[in-house]
Parts: C-alpha cells; sequence; structure tokens
C-alpha cells in the first residue's frame, strides 16, 4: 500500500470533522472520495498532505509515518495536491506559477522552465502561459493547481474537486488528462462530486459521511449500496450511471 | 560696502526644533546687533557701529540650515553652506553629534567652525585646527554645581543624599555622568541615579522612586516635553523635594517657564544668561528679543548669539574673509566680562579652541521667573528653599 | 501592599487606560479596516490643538472641547479617507504605508508651520484635582480618561460585533465587491469607520490635553506604544486593545519603579516578542 | 411569455487589454429561467458580473424593465431587485454564516421579511442551520455556495443570478437546489443561471444562450437545444 | 529596447558626476546610492517574499557600528568593519528571523518595529558602542584606508559599484529557484508549501541576506559620515524611509528602489537646502504632500506608471 491511514481523526473545537477512518490507496491505482457536503472529505485531505496535524491516528507514506509532518515535506516525499478553493499566486504568471512546482525537482533554471514548458502543454495551459494567473476562471485556476502540482513529480496526486465547474467536453478532456497521468505512474486519490468522473475514472471508491467510512468498494459496488443512495446519490444515481456508461462505451 | 556670509547651522525641524528655533531667533538678533549702530549696548562686543567696522562697514549676512536632527543633513549642509552658498564660516549644530559630522566637513575644507552650544567633550579633542567652542562643557557646568552647593552646605543645609534623574540621550546621559564624577570627587553623595528614555510618555514611577527615597537633592536632566511631565507629575502626586535643581535645557526652555513654571517655584537651574534688573545691558537685551519673537531669551539661545558674536568680531578683527585670517583671529580672541552678554568671565580659546574662561551662573525660580541667585557678583536675589506649587 | 507601589500599579493602570483610548481609532482602521494608518499620531496630536486652541480663543473647558475635538477629527477622518486612502486601496499594501506616512508628515508639519515648535499645556484646572483613596491619590483628568477609555472601548467593541452596521463595515473591509453586491455602499461604510474611528481619537486627544503636553511631535512619543498595544491586545479586537492597553501601562509602571526607567520599554518591548512567540495571533486576536 | 424584466445588447467588456466579453446580447423575460451556457473563459462570469455592476461594459446597453443599468454601481443593481451569487462564493470568511445571510438581506427595504427568509433559507440548506454560528472560513466547499445562494435568496430578488450553482454540490443537494429553484420560479422568481452542466440546465429553463470567446453565439428554447444534436455536438459537447 | 535603457542609464550613472559637479550634488548623488542600496537590500525580503519588516534598521545599525568599532577599539580603517558589521546583522538576522518570519503580515511588522526600539534602548547603554554619545570614525584621515575624501566622487563610484553588485545578485536571484520561492511566499505560504517549498528556510535566507546587505550600506554610511549614534545608527525612521523608498519606486522589483531613491533623497536633500532654512517645517509639508501624492496617484510605484507609459509607446 502506498498510503495508510489508520484511525485518523480530526477535531475542531467539539466538532469531529473525521472521525477514525481507516483508508488504503493501492500504489498505481486511482482511489475516489465521494461523500456530502460536509462529510470531511477535504479535511482528510488535508490530514493526508500534512495541512492538518490529525488529532489522532497514523498515516504511513511508502511504509514511513508522516502524519505530522510539514507539508513541505509531504510535497518532496512525492505527495501533492490540489486545493478545493484554489491558492493561486495571483501576482505571478500562469507559467511562472508551474515554475514553482517544477523547482522542487530541478535546480536549475533552465531545467524547470523545460520542465514547466512540458507540464503546461500536457495540462492544456501552454497557450495562457504569459497571462497573469489572477485572469483565470474558477476552472482555469483548478486545471492551473492540477499543473503546479503535477510539476512537482509526485507519486501521489491528491485532487480536491479539480474538475468541478467544467462543460462536459471539458471533463471528458479532464478525464482523459487525469487518464494520462495517472499513466504516466502517478497514484491518484480523487474527491468530486461529479459522478461521471468517478465512475469513468476511479478503481476503488470510498464514502464518507459525517466523517466515516459508510461504503468502500468498486464504483459499481459503491453505487449499488442503498446506504450511499440515500444518504448521497438520490435519483440522479441513474441519469448518472447512463452517462459514465456511454462516456466509457 | 559688500556682505560676509555666516553659515548657521541648528535643528529647525524635528524633536529639538522648539530650541533650534529660538536659536535661530537669537541668531538673527546678534546680526542685528552687528549691523546695526546700537549704543545702548554698552561695551557688548560688535554692538558699536554698523557692520563690520574693520571691513568699511560691510554688513553680516547669515545664512541658516536645518540639520533636521540628523548627523548626516547636518553634515550635508555644512558642505552646502561652504561650496554653494561660500559662507566665511560656520555657527551651529546645536546637538554635539551632529556638531561633530558637519565641523568634520569644515576642518577639511579649511573653514572655521565654531559652536557656541555642543557640549560634548570629544569634540575639541580631534586635533582640529578650524573648530572653536564658546561654551563651558560640561565639567565647568559640575564644578559651578559643586562650589555652589557647597556654599549651601556651608549655609547649614542637608545635601547628604543626591538624586539625579537625567534623559539617556547624549545630553543627559553625559551631564549626569560628569555630575557624577565631580560629586565623588568633592564629597557629594549620589545616592540615586534614574536615567529614563527621551520623551517618554510617563513620568511617575520616577517620581514615585524619588517620594519613597525622598533624598536630599534632587537633579534633572530633561528636555522640554519630559520636563513638563515631571512638573505635572510632582505636583498630582504631591511630591515636593527638599533642594530641586533642574540642569538648564527642558526646565529652561521659555515654554516651560511660562505654562508650568508656577509648579516649581524656587527650583534651582544654571543658565549663562539671566536678564537681569532693568536697565542692564542683558535686560535690554531680552526686552529687544522679546520683542521680535515674544519669548524671554533662554540659556542655549543667549549662548548661539554670543556665539555669533564671537564670529562676527573675529572677522571683524581679521579684516576680511580670508578662512585663515579668520582662524587667527578667533585664536586671538580675547573678549572681556563687559563685552558679552551671557555670564561666561570672558572668550579666550585655548590651543584646543576650548573657550577657557566659558563659565555659568546658578538661578532660581522667584515667582516665576529665573533670577541670577549665584556667584553673589552677579546675583540678584538670594536663595531660597523648595516650594513648587501653591 | 506599600502605598507607593500601589500609587505605582495604579498609577499604570491609569496610564494603561489613556494608552487603550490612545489606541482605541488604530485597532478600528487597522484591525477592522487593514490599513495601517501611519498618521495616528499625527491625528492625536491634531486633536489635542483643537482641544488647546479651543481653550485658548474661546475658552471652556473639556465639555466644550472634546466633542468639538471629535467632530473635526470625524470631519478629518472623512476627508482622509477619501483623499488619501480610498485611492491607495486598490494598491498594495505597501502603497497604504507610504500614502499614510506621507500623511503623518505632511500633517504633523503642517502644524509645525501653523503652530510652532513651541510646546503648550492647557492650564492644570481643566479637569482639577486629585482625590486620595486609600492612601492612594487619583489624579482627576487621569481618571476621566480612563473612564472614558472604558466606555469608548466598550461602545465600539458593541458596535462592531452586535450591530449591522459593523457588520457590514467588515464586510466591506473584507471583499468590498462582494459587500457591493449585497447592496452595501462601501465608500460609505469606510467613510463612517473612518469618521468613528478619527472621531474616538479626536476624544482621545482632547482628553489626553487636558493632563499631557502639547507639540507637533507629540504624536510620535505616543504612536509606537499604540501599535504595540494594538498588535499585543490582537489585531481587530477592541477589547483585546483595552486589555494590552492596561498591561503594558501596569508593567510600564512597575518596571520603571523597580527597575528602572530606562528598561521599562525593553521589558513591554521583549513582552510583546514573546507574547507573539507563544501567541501569534496577540492575545484576542484570532488566526 | 410576458414582458422582458433584463435586456441585454451588444456589450463588450474588457479587463486592460483582455477582452473577456465581445459582444453578447440576451434577453431575459419576466417569470422565466434562462440559461447560459458555454465553456470555460467563453465569457458567462463576464456577462453576469456585468449585469450586477462587478464589472463595467464598455460598450452596449443592460436595460432593467427598460432602465439603462449599465453604468450603475453593484449596491445600485441589486437595490432594484437584481441579485447575483458570484463566481468563487465571495463569502465574508471572518464572520458567521447567519451574519452572512443577514448581509445578504441588506437591500431589503421591508425589514420584516428578514425572519422568514433566513428560515426559508435554512429549510432549504439545513447544512447551514446547523453551522448558523460557524465562521463562513471554516465551511466545506459544498456549504459555501450553499452559503453563496442562501445569501443571494436572503434579498428576496425578482431576478435570482446564479453563477454555476451546482459547482461542489452533492448530488443530493443539487436535486434538492434544483427543486428549489423551481419552486421558487413557481412562486414568481425570475432566474438567471450560468451552468458548466448543460443537461441539468436546459432540464429546468426554458429558454438558453449559448456563448463562445465572449460572444452569443445561439440561442433558443431549451427543449429544442437540448434535442438538436448538431448543437449539442459543437457547441455543448454532448454526443 | 530595455537593453537599450540599461546602456543609457549605467552611462549616465558613470558620467553624470563629471557633468554636474558641485560638492553639494556630488554629495547628494553619493546619498541617493548608499539610500538606493539599503532600500533594495530590504526590498529582497520586504519586496520580493513580501515581508514587510520595518526594522531593518538594526541591520544598517550592525553595519555602522561594525565599521565604527573597527576603529574605536582596534584603530582599523572603518571599512575593516565592514565583514564584522555583515557577520553581526546576518546572525542578528538570523536569531531574530526563526522567532518572527513564523508571524503573518502585519505581526512580523510589529514585531520587527518592537525588535528594533529594543535595539535601539540597549545600544544607548552599551559603552563598547558608544552608548548614548555615539561613536565616531577618524576624525583627520590616518592613511587611505579610512577612506575619507573630502570630495563624495570617490564615495560615489564606491557606492555605485556596490550597488551595481547588488542588483546584479537581486537580477540573478529573480531568474533563479530563490526568486520563485520568495514570489510563491508572498503570494499564497499555504499552497507555497504544499509544492514543496520549506517556507521559514526560504524567508530566513532571504532575511539574512537582505540583512547583510543592509549592513553594507550601514558600514558605507558610517565611512563617508564618520559618526554613528543610536538615533542616526538604529532609529525606527530610516527603516521606514527603506520601506518607503522601495514601496515608491515599486516594490519586488529590480529597480524600484533605486527610483524610489532617486526620487526621495535628491527631494530631501534639496528641499531641506531651499526651505529648510526658513525652519518653518516646510521642508516636510513638501516632502510629506509628494509622497502623499504619489501614493494617491500612484499606489504600484513610479515603476508601474513607467510600465504603463512603456507599453503604450
Ligand atoms: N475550522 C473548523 N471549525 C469548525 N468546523 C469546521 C472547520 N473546518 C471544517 N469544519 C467543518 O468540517 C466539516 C468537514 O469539512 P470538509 O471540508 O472536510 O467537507 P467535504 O467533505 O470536503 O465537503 P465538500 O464536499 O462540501 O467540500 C464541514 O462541515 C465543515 O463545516
Ligand atoms: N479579472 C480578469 N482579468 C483579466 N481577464 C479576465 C478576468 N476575468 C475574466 N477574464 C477573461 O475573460 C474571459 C471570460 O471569462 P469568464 O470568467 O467570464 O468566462 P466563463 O464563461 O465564466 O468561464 P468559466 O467557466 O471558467 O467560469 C476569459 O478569457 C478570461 O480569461
Ligand atoms: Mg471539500
Ligand atoms: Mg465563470
Amino acid at each position: 500500500m502506498l498510503i495508510e491511514a489508520r484511525g485518523v481523526t480530526m477535531r475542531f473545537g467539539g466538532f469531529t470533522a473525521v472521525d477514525a477512518v481507516d483508508l488504503d490507496v493501492a500504489e498505481g491505482r486511482i482511489t475516489g472520495l465521494i461523500g456530502p457536503n460536509g462529510a470531511g472529505k477535504s479535511t482528510f485531505f488535508n490530514c493526508l498532505a500534512g495541512d492538518y496535524r490529525p488529532s489522532a491516528g497514523s498515516i504511513r507514506f511508502a511504509g514511513r509515518e508522516i502524519a505530522g509532518l510539514t507539508p513541505e515535506s509531504h510535497a518532496r516525499l512525492g505527495m501533492a495536491r490540489t486545493y478545493q478553493v484554489p491558492h493561486t499566486f495571483t501576482d505571478m504568471s500562469v507559467g511562472d506559477n508551474v515554475m514553482v512546482g517544477a523547482f522542487l525537482r530541478h535546480r536549475r533554471t533552465a531545467d524547470a522552465r523545460r520542465a514547466a514548458d512540458a507540464v503546461l502543454e500536457r495540462t492544456g495551459l501552454a497557450g495562457q502561459a504569459r497571462h497573469r494567473a489572477s485572469s483565470l476562471g474558477t476552472a482555469g485556476r483548478k486545471r492551473l493547481e492540477i499543473a503546479r502540482a503535477l510539476a512537482t513529480e509526485p507519486k501521489v496526486l491528491l485532487l480536491d474537486e479539480a474538475l468541478a465547474g467544467l462543460t462536459a467536453t471539458e471533463i471528458q478532456a479532464a478525464i482523459t488528462l487525469v487518464r494520462d497521468i495517472h499513466r504516466s505512474g502517478i497514484t491518484i486519490v480523487i474527491v468530486e462530486h461529479i459522478m461521471e468522473v468517478i465512475l469513468s475514472l476511479a478503481d476503488r471508491v470510498t464514502v464518507f459521511h459525517h466523517g466515516r467510512i459508510i461504503s468502500q468498494g468498486t464504483p459499481g459496488e459503491v453505487t449499488g449500496d442503498p446506504k450511499v443512495v440515500e444518504a448521497y446519490l438520490g435519483r440522479s444515481l441513474e441519469r448518472q450511471r447512463q452517462r459514465a456508461a456511454e462516456a466509457s462505451g | 560696502q559688500g556682505t560676509v556670509k555666516i553659515g548657521a547651522i541648528y535643528p529647525l525641524s524635528g524633536n529639538a526644533a522648539s530650541a533650534g528655533q529660538s536659536s535661530k531667533a537669537a541668531i538673527e538678533m546678534a546680526v542685528d546687533i552687528v549691523n546695526q549702530d546700537l549704543l545702548d549696548l554698552g561695551d557688548l562686543a560688535m554692538a558699536k557701529g554698523a557692520g563690520l567696522t574693520n571691513m568699511k562697514g560691510a554688513k553680516v549676512e547669515v545664512v541658516f540650515a536645518d540639520n533636521q536632527g540628523t548627523p548626516a543633513a547636518g553634515q550635508s549642509q555644512a558642505l552646502r553652506l561652504i561650496t554653494e552658498e561660500k559662507v566665511a564660516a560656520i555657527v551651529g549644530a546645536y546637538q554635539s553629534g551632529i556638531t561633530l559630522t558637519a565641523s568634520a566637513v569644515a576642518e577639511r575644507y579649511g573653514i572655521p567652525f565654531l559652536t557656541p552650544e555642543s557640549v560634548a567633550t570629544n569634540l575639541t579633542e580631534r586635533g582640529f585646527k578650524w573648530f572653536f567652542r564658546a561654551t563651558p562643557i560640561t565639567s565647568d557646568l559640575a564644578a559651578a554645581y559643586i562650589d555652589f552647593l557647597k556654599e549651601r552646605r556651608a549655609a547649614g543645609k542637608k545635601i547628604d543624599s543626591i538624586a539625579i534623574v537625567n534623559e539617556n540621550t547624549e545630553y543627559g546621559s553625559s551631564i549626569a555622568e560628569s555630575l557624577r564624577k565631580a560629586f565623588g570627587a568633592n564629597g557629594f553623595n549620589v545616592t540615586m541615579e534614574i536615567p529614563y528614555s527621551a520623551n517618554t510618555s510617563d513620568v511617575q514611577p520616577q517620581v514615585l522612586q524619588l517620594k519613597d527615597k525622598n533624598p536630599d537633592l534632587v537633579i534633572f536632566v530633561t528636555y522640554t516635553s519630559d520636563a513638563i511631565l515631571y512638573a505635572k507629575a510632582m505636583r498630582s502626586l504631591n511630591y515636593r523635594p527638599t533642594m530641586m535643581l533642574a540642569d538648564n535645557a527642558g526646565f529652561n526652555d521659555p515654554a516651560f517657564v511660562e505654562q508650568v513654571g508656577n509648579l516649581v517655584e524656587g527650583v534651582i537651574n544654571r543658565s549663562a544668561f539671566a536678564p537681569g534688573n532693568p536697565g542692564t545691558i542683558p535686560h535690554r537685551i531680552n526686552e529687544m528679543f522679546k520683542a521680535k519673537t515674544g519669548r524671554d531669551l533662554d540659556d542655549p539661545s543667549a549662548r548661539a548669539m554670543m556665539g555669533m558674536l564671537v564670529m562676527c568680531d573675529a572677522i571683524n578683527r581679521a579684516g576680511g574673509t580670508e578662512p585663515a585670517k579668520i582662524q587667527a583671529a578667533l585664536k586671538a580672541t580675547d573678549l572681556k566680562v563687559n563685552q558679552i552678554l551671557t555670564g561666561y568671565r570672558g572668550v579666550k580659546f585655548d590651543e584646543k579652541g576650548q573657550n577657557i574662561l566659558a563659565f555659568t551662573l546658578i538661578t532660581q525660580m522667584h515667582d516665576g521667573k529665573y533670577v541670577p541667585v549665584w556667584p553673589a557678583g552677579q546675583a540678584s536675589a538670594p536663595v531660597k528653599d523648595y516650594v513648587g506649587w501653591r | 501592599m506599600s502605598p507607593i507601589l500601589l500609587q505605582v500599579i495604579v498609577g499604570g493602570l491609569l496610564l494603561g487606560a489613556v494608552y487603550a483610548l490612545f489606541s482605541s481609532g488604530l485597532t478600528l482602521i487597522w484591525g477592522m479596516m487593514n490599513v495601517v494608518n501611519f498618521a495616528h499620531g499625527d491625528f492625536v496630536m491634531l486633536a489635542m490643538y483643537v482641544a488647546f486652541w479651543t481653550w485658548a480663543i474661546i475658552g471652556g473647558g473639556p465639555l466644550l472641547f472634546t466633542p468639538l475635538a471629535a467632530f473635526a477629527l470625524a470631519v478629518l477622518g472623512v476627508v482622509v479617507y477619501f483623499g488619501v486612502v480610498k485611492p491607495v486601496m486598490g494598491g498594495p499594501m505597501l502603497a497604504q504605508m507610504l500614502g499614510t506616512f506621507g500623511l503623518a508628515l505632511f500633517l504633523r508639519y503642517s502644524a509645525f508651520w501653523a503652530f510652532t515648535a513651541n510646546f503648550r499645556t492647557l492650564p492644570e484646572d481643566m479637569i482639577p484635582g486629585s482625590f486620595v483613596v486609600g492612601g492612594v491619590r487619583f489624579e482627576a483628568a487621569k481618571v476621566v480618561a480612563g473612564i472614558v477609555a472604558l466606555l469608548l472601548t466598550i461602545g465600539l467593541h458593541l458596535l462592531l460585533t452586535k450591530t449591522r452596521l459593523g457588520s457590514r463595515m467588515l464586510a466591506v473591509s473584507e471583499d468590498r465587491q462582494a459587500a457591493m453586491l449585497m447592496g452595501i455602499r462601501p465608500d460609505r461604510m469606510q467613510a463612517i469607520a473612518w469618521a468613528l474611528a478619527a472621531g474616538a481619537t479626536g476624544v482621545a486627544g482632547a482628553l489626553i490635553a487636558t493632563f499631557f503636553y502639547v507639540s507637533p511631535t507629540v504624536g510620535e512619543t505616543l504612536a509606537v506604544i499604540a501599535f504595540v498595544v494594538v498588535s499585543l491586545g490582537g489585531f481587530g479586537s477592541v477589547p483585546g486593545a483595552l486589555v494590552a492597553g492596561l498591561l503594558i501601562g501596569v508593567i510600564e509602571s512597575l518596571s520603571a519603579f523597580w527597575i528602572g526607567a530606562v528598561y521599562k520599554d525593553v521589558l513591554v518591548y521583549a513582552l510583546f516578542l514573546v507574547v507573539l512567540w507563544v501567541r501569534p495571533q496577540g492575545l484576542f486576536g484570532k488566526l | 411569455m410576458s414582458d422582458t424584466l433584463l435586456d441585454i445588447s451588444h456589450i463588450e467588456v474588457r479587463y486592460g487589454d483582455l477582452v473577456g466579453v465581445a459582444d453578447v446580447s440576451l434577453k431575459v423575460p419576466d417569470g422565466g429561467i434562462v440559461a447560459l451556457l458555454g465553456s470555460n473563459g467563453a465569457g458567462k462570469t463576464t456577462t453576469l458580473n456585468a449585469v450586477a455592476g462587478l464589472v463595467q461594459a464598455t460598450s452596449g446597453s443592460i436595460r432593467w424593465l427598460g432602465e439603462e443599468i449599465r453604468e450603475l454601481p453593484a449596491f445600485g443593481v441589486v437595490g432594484k431587485g437584481l441579485t447575483l451569487s458570484p463566481e468563487g462564493w465571495r463569502l465574508f470568511v471572518q464572520q458567521t454564516v447567519e451574519q452572512n445571510l443577514i448581509l445578504g438581506a441588506t437591500p431589503l427595504v421591508d425589514k420584516s421579511r428578514q425572519r422568514p427568509l433566513l428560515e426559508r433559507v435554512y429549510t432549504i440548506f439545513p447544512s447551514l442551520a446547523e453551522r448558523r454560528r460557524q465562521q463562513a472560513g471554516t465551511l466545506s466547499g459544498g456549504e459555501r455556495q450553499m452559503l453563496a445562494i442562501g445569501r443571494a435568496l436572503m434579498s428576496g430578488p425578482r431576478l435570482l443570478m446564479l453563477d454555476e450553482p451546482s459547482l461542489g454540490l452533492a448530488p443530493t443537494i443539487v436535486e434538492t437546489l434544483y427543486e428549489t429553484l423551481q419552486a421558487l420560479h413557481r412562486e414568481g422568481l425570475t432566474l438567471l443561471l450560468a451552468e458548466q452542466s448543460v443537461e441539468l440546465a436546459l432540464d429546468v429553463a426554458d429558454y438558453a444562450y449559448v456563448l463562445q470567446t465572449g460572444r452569443t453565439v445561439l440561442e433558443g428554447p431549451a427543449a429544442d437545444l437540448a434535442r438538436d444534436p448538431t448543437v449539442q455536438r459543437i457547441y455543448l459537447g454532448l454526443e | 529596447m530595455a537593453r537599450f535603457v540599461l546602456a543609457v542609464a549605467i552611462a549616465i550613472a558613470l558620467v553624470f558626476p563629471l557633468v554636474f559637479s558641485g560638492a553639494f550634488y556630488e554629495r547628494v548623488a553619493a546619498l541617493t546610492l548608499l539610500y538606493a542600496i539599503a532600500a533594495s537590500a530590504w526590498n529582497l525580503i520586504g519586496g520580493y517574499a513580501g515581508q514587510v519588516s520595518v526594522g531593518h534598521v538594526v541591520f544598517f545599525g550592525c553595519g555602522a557600528y561594525g565599521a565604527a568599532v573597527a576603529y574605536s577599539e582596534w584603530g582599523l580603517p572603518p571599512i575593516a568593519g565592514l565583514p564584522l558589521g555583515v557577520g553581526a546583522a546576518v546572525l542578528l538576522a538570523a536569531l531574530v528571523g526563526v522567532p518572527t518570519l513564523r508571524l503573518s503580515g502585519h505581526y512580523f511588522t510589529m514585531a520587527t518595529v518592537a525588535l528594533a526600539e529594543l535595539i535601539r534602548i540597549l545600544v544607548g547603554n552599551v559603552p563598547v558602542l558608544g552608548a548614548a554619545v555615539g561613536l565616531m570614525g577618524p576624525a583627520v584621515p590616518r592613511s587611505v584606508w579610512d577612506l575619507s575624501f573630502t570630495s563624495s566622487l570617490p564615495y560615489y563610484y564606491l557606492f555605485l559599484a556596490v550597488l551595481a553588485g547588488l542588483l546584479l545578485f537581486t537580477w540573478w536571484m529573480e531568474r533563479s529557484r530563490m526568486g520563485f520561492y520568495l514570489r510563491a511566499i508572498k503570494g499564497s505560504e499555504r499552497a507555497a508549501r504544499s509544492l514543496g517549498i520549506p517556507v521559514g528556510r526560504y524567508k530566513l535566507y532571504a532575511l539574512m541576506l537582505s540583512a547583510g546587505f543592509t549592513a553594507v550600506a550601514g558600514a558605507l554610511y558610517l565611512v563617508m559620515v564618520g559618526f554613528v549614534d543610536p538615533d542616526s545608527g538604529v532609529g525606527i525612521l530610516l527603516s521606514v524611509k527603506m520601506l518607503i523608498m522601495a514601496a515608491l519606486g515599486g516594490a519586488g522589483t529590480l529597480f524600484g528602489p533605486l527610483i524610489g531613491a532617486l526620487i526621495l533623497v535628491p527631494l530631501e536633500e534639496i528641499s531641506n537646502s531651499l526651505l529648510g532654512g526658513q525652519g518653518s517645517g516646510v521642508t516636510f509639508v513638501v516632502y510629506g504632500g509628494i509622497i502623499l501624492l504619489i501614493a494617491v496617484f500612484q499606489p504600484g510605484g513610479i515603476l508601474a506608471m513607467v510600465a504603463g507609459w512603456w507599453r503604450k509607446s
């Protein structure tokens, strides 16, 4: 297992946002995380990525305990993430934003520039490389966050609703991008409310509710789980399924 | 009939601006004294005859510069006065640190520089050839205090414990240090020393410390802002020292005297200047100054005025503006008591440029005004006990 | 406890109240509006002059000149908002510092130019006398200032946290555009905030003038402490400023009395740094 | 359909040298639900922001009940009864959920409506009710979206403009939201939606406009657009 | 185009004092460069990394006092104290950086203010540093190594060389990893962390570098002015000036601080020369008013305005 989380708990004052979560992420897989709003998915991500120090529990990454390490050491170890609420360096250009990521593995400016250009090309941002990042809309910023994270050449990429706000065509393109990233050997954990994305990408899905895991399994198993339908999917399931079938078919 | 330009560098802005502006007015008055023929000023140097009499009555023109309270600005302005304004000599620059940097420029350019008021000892220890100082320095002041206090002791006053309250910039700490040394060497016990940061927001703890220990003599070495706070705090905390001495500066500021002088009746001070009784020359000069500025002439301003007169006297005797001639004339300066307006015993420079006849008077607040009470020859009233407020 | 020590502590508390009073306007502008007003000390200075000149020209006492100073400063606050702050708010934070620093010099030396560098004081009997309770002397002027400081800070705190107006002002400072979407007129809110802050500063200046001296540079003397008070208390926390003011007042007094007056500021600054080391958001601030 | 509430004709918006919207025209009839479709960067947000007064259209006209409002500042616009739930939520993150909602009620003339409006928002989004004292800055992404929409509803608008309302919401919540919007619509609320999720948008809207690189390139009744396969392929990416 | 402008600027810088001679103006030019060095040094941490320090004068003081102590304690030429001053500044930066750089925004700024005031008071009580009285350099030059010249020209070229070095370093840093990291930190510390930037360490590096260069300015100041006391060496106003110059020209840009210095120093010196003698405070009314106007009409700094013209033409 690349990531092994055991009993991860995060409390804010009296409120427990993540409650004793055990989760394994297998190397080379795409793991999906779904759940109602406020279920604790982003909070759990923040624990994984080192933004929060969990109130309790252990997280092992490639066999090494990482709970409580700084976010920067997480990045150096090979864990990259995007933020649900984008944190763009708005005063820098799009290209320079990606450069910042690329510098993690490339000391020299020329090398970093080359690596960043490749990432920009791959994520379809090359055309906007010279624009100020502040001119991007939410969706653009999210893509920039993926590019930036990718530029750190991670082992695992944590995507927190990075595909939200895209049109159907763009979602297809983004799914292709994520597949492509995955094929290049990067393990992916993805949080997304667009079921189409989860269904067509994830090998394994974990469902959060009130900070706990209520269901786990293949996308098919999970979406068939009445608890999940009740808490999360509602009637839209059928539609989503259909669409996913169309997409992959 | 030409004009002779003299530069004057003073703190015309910043924290010491109040004093600087007063000095500026005094120097302007000195120039009036030189340029006009004022017969009613007796033997005062440069009073008789209009302008520089040895130079066909050439008029003196003073060019003021603001040192902004910083050594670098003082230096820039000295340079400007010398190279742009082509002044024949410079007086200034109030704060010792600025006098130090400004006079260094004058030294390099070979232009005479006279400080009427900066007291730091090291100024005359630099081996400069173009630097002169008219004012008494800290050791002179300490000596005056000691002579005065010895008399008080002889008159039956108990002075066994002394407290010194001083602000801790250059002025306060150097005075405090030389007082401590001189007192120690003369059998006076400094039992308390209370240095504090100048321009403080509150002085009550210091006053309470004094009240707690109640020494026989309290000496304040402070600027105006703090002097006002001390006067007010002593009243509100109901503290009247047995004997209180204030070293010049804040307690001598006309603004202080005018506005809170009534809270420190009987405070002893030092001054190189005391207006004296009507009819005397200092009184006449004070009247002229008052007419011009609306304030009394205080000690630093009087010293500035005197410094300017000394400089003009030298230029006049030099008979020209060649620096070397002025330098020689300054070295040959020998003004007598009747020729000066401050309480010096005369003006005569040693080889380091220090006025060896510099001296100070002791004054005391009598009914809201300082009057000279020592030395006996120049006293206009007897010493009384400290009263404070009524 | 000896009466002298008690007196030191009482003096410190009253001094602290003055600090809090002095800082109240700064907290509002710095903490709430997120604008560093380098000219705050000079606002106080102007208020002191308003008090002084009112007394010198018309006469009357604090009951006359305090409201006058509050009004004059409130007007100044509004003018400064529209003339200086609003244009620089679009720029980086440094632009605000630049603007208010320029303003500080401008105000300080305009006062210097108009009123000269001479020190002035109001007569001793503006808020006359002092009274003795349990061997401790209370100076009436400072007690009044202290009480007003308390009322003013409580009032400002309630206004900011409990009223619609406070919430709107905060909204404007958080996100001007979003506030406009709510139908809030940002300029009006900001102008009100500046008027309130400067008005409070006016009250502070007028009352401080009753026991302090007035000079063009007097603002500088107190400003650094005000900045420390506001940050020690936690930006945006009005009660924080009150507590921090009192704390600093007492510490200054005690350390001046016991350790030596030179070191009282050293102690205050050191304490401030230690507090920030332990609580990076100040005593009452939110992260 | 009845008369036109909002009439945008040929507006252009510039961001410095960049053109955000080149030429957009659209009409929103009273009581209608109009959808604004288009890919990323097409200019949906810019159009809504221009109506709301957050950015200034450099040319063209924006009429509200016949009155020109192009140059009206945002606080003026909202006073007329058009409210925008903006992209990126723009919450007041230092204030509580309830304070945010009450701020949303600022344009209400009749303050007595505030309570019932508040109750209604809490009924639509029960998770907001649970968190009414929580700081908005600590909400989850979906909760922020709910708060942004709820806040917009608090002004009791006549025309509600929602910029990507389904973004980041769980499917169940999206369902509830759209049901609610339809209910509000039945009560007389007019809606202008910018949506990425074409399917959803066309489902609820009765008329739609498609934007492409800052221009309106296509319009028509939602049902027609939903059916037209070429249109779908070219502009909406559906197959 | 940009290269051409730069070449012209360098040419002007080199020949300027030969054309506009006059001892006073030469001195103003030299002072301008000196402050440009200090402001450019401040820019490394305050402009690029966005950590607004108002306590930088303590590093300036390290340099000035280092040079002064070399003379007063060991009789060396002041410039020999430069390594001491720089070392002390860098060490001090490391010591104070660790606790203060954790602070965010205004808290960091206030901590630096407190620190500067604290150190000013302490320096005023340390006899080796001349306490309140201050320390002076050699009053009369003993050898050429005292770098005590009547003319300001040698200082001008010395400062020009140092400034050129600093700007060259800044230019290189801007393009290096460090430059990107600092700007990222300024943008969002949280995002910077997630990209593997050891934020604390980089801020510390920037502070130490900035402190070192500021100390160089301090040492050069002492060499030229020949005197330092607590107010002129560690008084808070100088920190503010560094900030103001950088902000005026454009903080976080290569030439911003230099442009700020080019405006402010001559403005200050010349307005003082023209108006200061009146003693009415008009100097500062004008000086403050001009800063105010620039801030109001050009909040992004002069460079932003120039960039605007540039794009138009
Ligand atoms: N600092 C905090 N204080 C109190 N509650 C918090 C804090 N931070 C988060 N929460 C709460 O914890 C819960 C979990 O939030 P989280 O962001 O992890 O949800 P999520 O599963 O990512 O939801 P979404 O799908 O809406 O993004 C939310 O209800 C949120 O309001
Ligand atoms: N603040 C800004 N500064 C500069 N350009 C901007 C700004 N905001 C938007 N733009 C540009 O305007 C164009 C239209 O953007 P807009 O955000 O309106 O599109 P959108 O259809 O809402 O896209 P999205 O689906 O990404 O929200 C884009 O090219 C964008 O880059
Ligand atoms: Mg989330
Ligand atoms: Mg958009």
